[in-house]
């Protein structure tokens, strides 16, 4: 476990370095804000109008953006083949598994944040309050988000050519039912002020965050293996 | 649409679909079989 | 040799015999339902002897996948993934069909294409998109653990699916005003209806599966041949 | 007991089969270096020896371990040196080893780090970030990784691939160093004239199998070579 820490503390001192991650998931989540903007452009939203829109706004946006960030987590390692030196470090393969969630949940919690903020700004939106509620919804959505996406992550790597595209395609529907739907219901609720409402849908993103984890806890050996 | 019509469509939509499958499996199979028998002989030959 | 031959005739037989009963049951055999019932459209129901049966032979080929890749990932034989792609494939075919014939007979009976709000619905059509995913999956990788990668896939799509329906019954109590079964009141002869149509498109998966898997070892063998030959 | 044991080792991908029952042995501290055109199997050797590919049949004991059933210590016991460094261009060659010996969980200070890249020769170096290293520094900084954990076994895959003269003979030299301090070196390469010069026992990987093996006393390097470019022929 301590190895995976150091793998997710090498990563974001990595990232923060170089920056083009974070800057283009920030970038790419302020575009699709600004997309979402001029797309409702035409109907020049009440903020009643609005209400219904904001949670299904917000996640596409997490998700779109997190996309970007699952891309590189594998594939900068594969390519620089520094991933085989972590393979013949004397850990557990799962441990490279959870230091590149670790990673990817900070980056893209971060990047959510960032979102929120975009949200904020162009659509002149007021929480009333119910920030905190949302902002737990927020936490546990992506990190199951990130879970999953992590290991679909791991096998879309080995496609060379396609994986760009193929992240996307493995993952989309896989977390449908599992994390979109939920996510997007529980902010609803929690927008409305009732997190206690939102619990079977916290609950079921706390039982597939687990179950994600144990599946690649089990699998993860074949799918970085050669 | 009428009910029947949805009938019809489904019925021949299912049906030519799973004709349609096999007769794709049957003629991939026909093609490899003959390209087996093909490098067989070539072998054969060597 | 012998006897997969005659088991490949007794299929095909059976195949053939099932198939001509189910036609036979499901135009003739079983009565009309009546609008009393509260169908609007009792004559359209019909498609159902052949919908039902393809989205079960759909579902029973993923699970299929499932096991061949879980056993693949156990031992690596090269004939458990054969069967893996083979059922995937014929999978997609029966959920496609599944999902082509809902919506034609939503529109006579709903009088609309889709009710998202139906978790059976949304759940096949989850399930078909994976699986669409998986086959893409095995296109796209050139690498010598496809075969691996792609069983690790077929686990977690279906591991994740009948999870998705156990946690729907959730969503359900919460939507208490959209819950909408396909199948209304169901008598005994549209029973047997549905379970002649079951069993005839079961024997056509496992003909349809022989037949791929047959495929399958031929092309392999074509190439240990184009080998055989380049290296000399 | 030999440090390197491979007992009727298979790999297939597939229905290729790279490596048929190879067979070899390299005593505890000799330098064994095997030879073998591209495509012989020799870089599949070396996954399967460092544990990052499963074998398809037959055993390998590496200092006492089995790799299939215990690869983390097989992977504590060996070093890995390759034609990639395996090093982060956007750390510091510091960080790069503070964060390895974390994943070799391994309590290393400042005084030990400093030693071990003064022994590369990259004392100097050691603030500086490693994507601004010329490829013979990055190939030494990477030899500061492999004897991080101090392994008794080395495994080197085509290490000297890209290296300037200069670096060519530091390599060498580290070699030479760890041979004389009793590690076992297993050393794979295509240049005939070089491993000839640096090892002690030659062997030569043809179609996936062990078609030649000798003690460098016994045979000269015209001789050699000679055997070489005769079993050349028989590759596929």
């Amino acid at each position: 476990m301590s190895q995976g820490l150091a793998i997710a503390i090498k990563d974001i001192k990595t990232e923060f370095r170089t920056k083009e991650m974070v800057f283009s998931m920030l970038v790419f989540s302020l575009f699709v804000m600004v997309a979402f903007y001029f797309a409702f452009y035409f109907y020049s939203l009440s903020s009643e109008a609005l209400e219904p829109l904001v949670s299904p706004i917000l996640w596409v946006t997490f998700f779109f953006a997190g996309m970007f960030g699952l891309l590189t987590s594998f594939s900068k390692e594969k390519d620089r083949g520094s991933l085989e030196g972590l393979m013949l470090c004397p850990m557990d393969r799962s441990a490279i598994y959870f230091g590149k969630v670790l990673s990817n949940y900070f980056l893209i919690l971060l990047v959510d944040i960032f979102a929120l903020i975009f949200f904020v700004l162009f659509f002149s939106y007021d929480f009333n309050g119910n920030l905190l509620p949302v902002l737990v919804v927020v936490f546990l959505g992506t990190f199951c988000f990130v879970v999953s996406g992590t290991l679909i992550s791991g096998i879309a790597v080995n496609a060379q050519d396609i994986r760009g595209v193929l992240i996307p395609i493995l993952l989309i529907p896989i977390i449908l039912l599992t994390v979109l739907m939920p996510s997007v219901n529980a902010t609803s609720k929690a927008l409305e002020g009732d997190i206690i409402d939102a619990i079977p849908e916290l609950r079921i993103l706390g039982v597939f965050a687990v179950i994600y984890i144990a599946i690649a806890y089990l699998l993860f050996d074949f799918v970085l293996e050669e | 649409m009428g009910e029947l019509e949805a009938l019809y469509i489904g019925y021949s939509i299912i049906w030519l679909g799973l004709f349609g499958y096999l007769v794709y499996l049957h003629m991939k199979q026909v093609k490899l079989a003959n390209e087996l028998k093909l490098l067989e002989e070539m072998v054969k030959k060597e | 040799m012998k006897f997969d031959k005659r088991l490949e005739t007794v299929i095909l037989i059976l195949t053939v015999f099932f198939v001509l009963l189910s036609i036979y049951t499901a135009l003739i055999y079983t009565p009309e339902v009546r609008e009393e019932d509260g169908w609007s459209a009792p004559k359209a129901q019909k498609i159902f002897y052949f919908h039902v049966p393809a989205a079960w032979v759909s579902f029973l080929a993923f699970g299929v996948v499932f096991i061949m890749s879980v056993l693949y990932l156990k031992n690596s034989l090269r004939k458990w993934d054969t069967i893996a792609f083979a059922s995937a494939e014929i999978g997609v075919v029966f959920c496609t069909l599944a999902i082509v014939t809902g919506p034609i007979w939503g529109k006579a009976e709903w009088g609309v294409y889709w009710r998202w709000e139906d978790t059976k619905l949304t759940i096949t059509f989850v399930l078909w998109l994976i699986f669409l995913a998986y086959l893409l999956l095995r296109g796209g990788v050139e690498s010598e653990n496809k075969a691996r990668l792609a069983a690790v896939f077929g686990i977690i799509g279906f591991a994740c699916v009948p999870l998705s329906f156990i946690s729907s019954r959730i969503w359900q109590s919460m939507h208490p005003n959209v819950v909408a079964t396909s199948e209304g009141s169901m008598s005994s002869e549209t029973g047997i209806g549905l379970l002649v149509g079951v069993v005839a498109f079961s024997f056509l998966y496992m003909f349809m599966l022989r037949k791929r898997i047959a495929i399958q070892e031929m092309a392999s063998k074509i190439e240990d041949l184009k080998e055989k030959i380049g290296g000399i | 007991m030999p440090a390197i044991e491979i007992k009727n080792l298979q790999k297939r991908f597939g229905r290729k089969k790279v490596l048929c029952d190879l067979n070899l042995e390299a005593e505890s501290g000799e330098f064994l270096v095997m030879f073998g055109p591209n495509g012989a199997g020799k870089t599949t050797l070396i996954k399967i020896l460092s544990t990052l590919s499963r074998p398809s049949s037959g055993n390998v004991i590496i200092n006492g371990f089995d790799i299939k059933e215990e690869s983390m210590e097989v992977r504590s016991t060996i070093g890995v040196l390759s034609h990639n460094p395996f090093l982060y261009d956007d750390l510091t060659l510091k960080e790069n080893l503070i964060f390895y010996s974390r994943m070799y969980k391994l309590k290393k200070d400042e005084k030990t780090l400093k030693t071990l890249a003064d022994e590369v020769g990259l004392l100097h170096r050691m603030n500086d970030r490693v994507g601004q290293f010329s490829r013979g520094m990055k190939q030494r900084a990477a030899v500061a990784r492999v004897i991080l954990h101090n392994p008794p076994v080395l495994l080197l895959d085509e290490p000297y691939t890209g290296l300037d003269y200069k670096a060519w003979e530091m390599l060498t030299d580290i070699l030479r160093k760890f041979h004389e301090e009793g590690k076992t070196i297993f050393l794979i390469t295509h240049n005939v004239e070089l491993g000839h010069r640096i090892g002690e026992r030659l062997a030569i990987l043809v179609n996936g199998k062990v078609a030649f093996e000798c003690e460098k006393k016994n045979m000269d390097i015209e001789a050699f070579k000679g055997k070489y470019h005769g079993l050349m022929g028989a590759q596929k």
